[in-house]
């Protein structure tokens, strides 16, 4: 009896006004939170969207190389991928300090996965190298997350990033093979990505991100083997004359 | 060409991670377990004397705490990572958050905030916090037992109880489309509480339409009992 | 062999293509978003004063406009690539239409016809049209509220509502079986209509039977309140 | 509600879609029946003289064009629905440019440039064009072709087959290489080719060290026969 | 190697059974339409009077039949074929069987038999039969009206139909428990005739406890109108 | 210079007979175990889907219940799951001993939870209880397996059997709500699948056959809330008169 | 309403249908296993002398005539359910026509007809035939052994071997050709063949550029062993 | 209804087999890193001296003999329970039996038996055995790592290589066609098997054809090196 009509009266209420709503105000801090989380979120999708395109294109140029024009090419993937640096990776790490950057780490993995695998072929062409984490870190020194940190990629999305890697040293070793020369080239990309496919079958990888990589490493040995069948095709034709008569 | 060092080196980066993560398996085990058994000593509440179930559900606290106790320890020392494992203790938490939720509803009608959630749990925010995404969806879960709730309810008699339900959901909704919500899972789980809405909406039709709801007296869930 | 400059004249081609889509990709965004808050004020409509609700969801219709007006700038240019990026604006566009029609029928009883629609969200039909498949998937959404609505209404206390409704959606839904539809998307929305309508039927058959019906006026949905 | 008028209006809309759609089933069904049997009049190209293939191929353009006609007067009446249609013609489109670039190809060594194939088909460009994609996924196509030319061309003794193709391929190879490909069909399309120019490689160098190039000049495809 | 002749044949035998689809798919795609008049027809039954509906319905069985007659006359041609086509045409025979069974339960009260379709339809037995499968699946779909056409019976005040349903769906549902349903898609159907039963049933006891019932004598659904 | 010769002889000699073949002899052996394993399997799965089939025939005896034929049909019943159990259960028992039990546990487990559906469902029917795994296993006492043990029913096929019950549960509260009496049989039920719902709550499951079990307790927990739902529009429905004007 | 009598002779037909595919399933396990025997038999010709292998493999093929009379005692009893139970049979009996095929051609050079086939599995047409899809699909699986089967031939001195495969399989190429093949799995099982073609195309060039083919002079499959 | 107490006997048991089930993961993830660590021991095969890698490897099989010795301990306690979790170490043994006959036939030319690889690994029989399925599983997963070590040795100039693994392969696929696989995973592994042997014999194909083969002294893995 007593509480019935209160009921109503708050049904009332409430119908011309959600003010009343008891717990209002609580969600409206709890939207101002999420708010936030969400524009950083967007701001750093669209960041790695960028680092990402950027990334890509200076993949293209080194697809451009050839014997002829080697130096200029590397020299312009290097200038390219600093831009992308300076003007995209520096975004991301604007957006990301302490606890968010775990937690918004799926907004800009894509992006540092891309720019991993653009910095790491452009090494690979220019020294033959690997570029190791740390020394990828090290050129990153200068950008800096929201408190003034360096910002750093992290084992994941460089093991991730070097995966796909060893897809576009794929395409390389049959670039350099079906321009009918290459057969150091292709030798010298086949030894590189032995030794990255035996690292990665050193390590082991936990349930979660773990998925992920697995597939990645059949991808890896399917490049690999395309790589090394390249080579065999080279040197059994190779083979089967004397050299002096293929020179000639 | 130098990769072997250095992934030696991931090797024991990796071979340290993968240590954190026993430990945490083992902490969120425990707290699976506690929290299994609290779901089930709640769930009589559907036909059985809500007083008692509540009690016994309750018993289960201390476990629990003891449970993020642990994961605070371990988090505590990598306080910039808790959202590299948050996987590990989310479903666990949002379900904990349901049932505390729940709870606290029978018990005053009202709403547990994300404060008092972290409190009951005995968090200390700063090591270990209850992350908001968690604490809601842990609220539309809590909604989605309402449907079920009130239709055994009604079975028992409690004719009023759509109705608080239909104004408590109603409330809970609108408080929710304050929140911008991406298409996320949280979306989702939102769009979930606009059919538990429904349904109880539905059940207040069928009682309202018979008659049934006029004259009687309207108590809280425990007096109907 | 003369590929090369063809080559030059195909990347910018495909690059100015690749632009499009972010435009498209940015306007569409805003959409969302206006569109996702005149669906929050007009979702009230359940539980309060639909004058206000309606209103509210009103004053989102420019920033809505404004998004078309974008869309219409991109598409102009290419008329016949309206269709190839379709896609992009498609679900927006059907929510959108649900919306204001359900706001037309409230105000008016009525249907909000094709043309009606296309005016209220000020679009050229020269530079960018709504397509029609859009326009009914639009108006299938809009039924599937209804039910609810409905539900909401006789708790209220409007008993003839259901009749009203009950009217309407048989009107649509003989109108909808006029079109021959194929076996696709807008078949199974005509589906969950049939559904929708029998729905109301079933409430309408609660009130005659308890005799709530009789001797009341019909009104229109804002005279109810 | 007033409703029934404008269904009735949709119905006539949609029943004249649907006609459109059955109008461009039965003029692709003829496009696919043309483009099939020029396939298969081009593919003795293998084994036989190319002269003869080709004419016979050729032989079914007139049929072909026609088929593009038919087309062509059913987009031309809505010409912003080329892309909603798109569908329907894409793969017989992507076929016919194969077969036409390589017709083209052996007989003047050339690449048949996109505005080339649109004359060609006696497209009219503003009424019905040909989507870029479709073309570079036609040469793409064509390049798949061209190993097993080469092959069998050895073995009938046209040893200097291999240099030529080969010199057209890296052209086509280069070509491709100037295009921001998105990740998407195109690209993988394109990882075919460069297996395809590799392949031609090895013959060519397989030719090269037995001596069989040397001395020979180089012909025309028909030459060699 | 003399494979020539042989595949020649091949070729007249394959495009003769492309050509057995032709006429299917056209037999089968005016067998669709007529079906979809006459459910349009069938369907106002449930806001107006029976006898008009009913006769309009009938009025499309000399199309339905006429469809089948070509299906009878391509499948009679190729006896062992039928269930090579059988998908072609089971859809549209299940919707069939549904409108029969329910337009002979209108006008009669009984259930529509196995051997009373086939002879409605004008099948001859032993060149196209009426599958049993189908058949089941179609009284199915005619029971999932019921319920829906007893709540707009007892609206329109005729108190007796829900008695004289839930005796006719008691005894279907009692015939089709003496089969042994595989887990397949029949056993489902047949779950779903539970719930109209029960839907009916529901209905009747309302319209009972109301006293609507008593001292109304029981009519054929005919004369309720 | 040595080996060459004598792996082309090699080749030669396997041509004309495979008998020389240097681990022929060893998969033969191999060959003897597995082809008495696989028509063990498969002579499990023949007598699992009979068991299966048979038991499905019971459930559906049961499904013609109603007010008036309890005792007959019940009885029909029991004899048949009898029957069942001494044709088709016995012959489960006799392939499997030791290790084999779990070995060969995929080829009959679908017929066992199936014939613990149909035990389960006649008990019920019967005395409104549920049999339980010790009851159950007491029925089997005389059925041996191989080495003349007595065969028994694990945990994991009598959970999954009575996790389906409440499946067929669901179908008879609504039988008999639709044959418009049953609200004290459709309670009963109800109370039932409660008990058992919440009992499954209380478990955890392995991973491993985990993901048969959480899938199967969702079910569960949607049959329950459709006999829920049954019993409330039993209840409203009876609420809205007084008792005296419906029974009158 | 008369239902019961009517369902209890459904229930009879149900049953017996049941108890058919009981049956079916006994037979066609008899076929398969028979089929792997012959199979296995006839593999080894990669290695060894064919004659032994052929004369092992064509062993089996009484218990392949048995499985197939079982099947058609059932068929024969229901022939209008051939493509009913289709399924039940089609993978084995594709299998068994590739291995007959290639038996055939290994011994006469000459591709096994269609009525060959059925009289080698000893079928009478009239009860039990060999579906045209299935034998042309089991040409297909043959095809796919050739290129391995080449290459073998060709390391055991056999250089003749690529050319005569070559102009079969060209053969059945062209021929296969002639077929209008709808888009299904036939048409993919034909891509399959043309890449067995292009692949023994590449031995044969292989071959002839080494000059390992001139003067020899062309035997059967058997001569070269 | 007596059911509780039935469950909580339930989660008794259920908690020991869940001990059961930890202790067999901490044994086979020690297992599984001294798998990894042997497997990449052992890759270098393809471009180093195999001598070094094969010692490397095997230095890491004390390690896995104390994770069997382990394993051997958990199932010696319930000897009937050996495939009730036979998943746990599963995919690890398939893996540790690839590489041991891999490395056993690196030097030593023969296959590995069964009865050898239990002794390798110290298992003792009557405890825990090695599963048939996983030692022939394991064989298959060697298989598919010889068609890469076969190019590799190519590369590296042991032209002689192909023709032993060719021969090596050969024998063990008509092995294990002396067995009866049913449609099981060892099926498909199988047929993997048959593809690696075709891979290889393409191989010994190419080296034949080259003239790389004859002439050049045959040695055995290790003495290529
Ligand atoms: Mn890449
Ligand atoms: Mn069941």
């Amino acid at each position: 009896m007593l509480r019935a009509p209160l009921f109503a009266a708050t049904k009332r209420a409430m119908s011309t006004s959600t003010a009343t709503n008891a717990f209002h105000s609580r969600f409206q801090q709890y939207a101002l939170q999420l708010d936030a989380t969400n524009e950083r979120r967007e701001r750093l999708v669209k960041a790695s969207r960028d680092v990402t395109i950027h990334s890509k294109k200076v993949i293209f140029v080194i697809h451009r190389l050839n014997d002829s024009n080697r130096d200029k090419i590397v020299e312009q993937a290097e200038k390219d991928l600093a831009a992308v640096r300076d003007a995209h990776v520096s975004r991301v790490a604007r957006e990301v300090e302490g606890v968010d950057y775990w937690k918004l780490k799926r907004a800009f993995s894509p992006g540092m996965q891309e720019f991993v695998e653009a910095a790491t072929v452009v090494e690979f062409c220019k020294t033959g190298k690997l570029l190791t984490l740390q020394q990828l870190n090290s050129s990153l020194c200068g950008v800096k997350d929201a408190s003034g940190v360096s910002f750093s990629v992290d084992i994941d999305d460089y093991l991730l990033g070097i995966a796909d890697l060893s897809g576009e040293l794929m395409r390389l070793a049959v670039s350099s093979a079906a321009s009918g020369q290459g057969l150091e080239a292709s030798a010298r990309i086949r030894g590189f990505v032995q030794a990255l496919y035996e690292g990665f079958c050193l390590l082991f990888y936990n349930v979660d991100g773990g998925r992920d990589m697995t597939k990645k490493v059949e991808v890896m040995l399917q490049s690999l083997v395309k790589i090394e069948t390249t080579c065999y095709s080279m040197h059994v034709r190779g083979s089967e004359y004397p050299a002096s008569i293929v020179d000639s | 060409c130098g990769a072997m060092e250095q992934f030696e080196s991931f090797r024991a980066e990796m071979d340290a991670s993968n240590a954190v993560r026993e430990q945490l398996r083992s902490a969120v085990s425990e707290l699976d377990n506690a929290t299994r058994l609290m779901n089930a000593a709640l769930l009589p509440i559907h036909h059985s004397s809500s007083g008692d179930s509540i009690k016994k559900a309750k018993s289960y606290l201390p476990e629990i705490r003891k449970a993020y106790m642990e994961l605070t320890a371990i988090i505590k020392a990598r306080p910039e990572e808790y959202y590299k494992y948050h996987d590990y203790w989310r479903n666990q938490t949002q379900v904990v958050v349901s049932l505390l939720a729940f709870s606290h509803w029978l018990e005053t009608g009202d709403l547990l905030s994300h404060a008092d959630a972290q409190e009951l749990l005995e968090l200390k925010k700063e090591d270990f916090f209850l992350d908001l995404d968690d604490y809601l969806v842990g609220l539309c879960n809590m909604s989605s037992e309402l449907p079920r709730y009130v239709v055994n309810q009604v079975v028992a008699g409690a004719y009023d109880c759509p109705e608080r339900v239909s104004l408590f959901l109603s409330d809970l909704y609108s408080a929710f489309r304050l929140l911008n919500l991406r298409n996320d899972h949280l979306r989702k789980r939102f769009d979930g509480l606009k059919y538990d809405l429904k349904k109880v909406e539905e059940i207040l039709y069928d009682v309202k339409i018979r008659g049934l709801l006029t004259g009687k007296e309207s108590k809280t869930p425990e007096e109907t009992k």
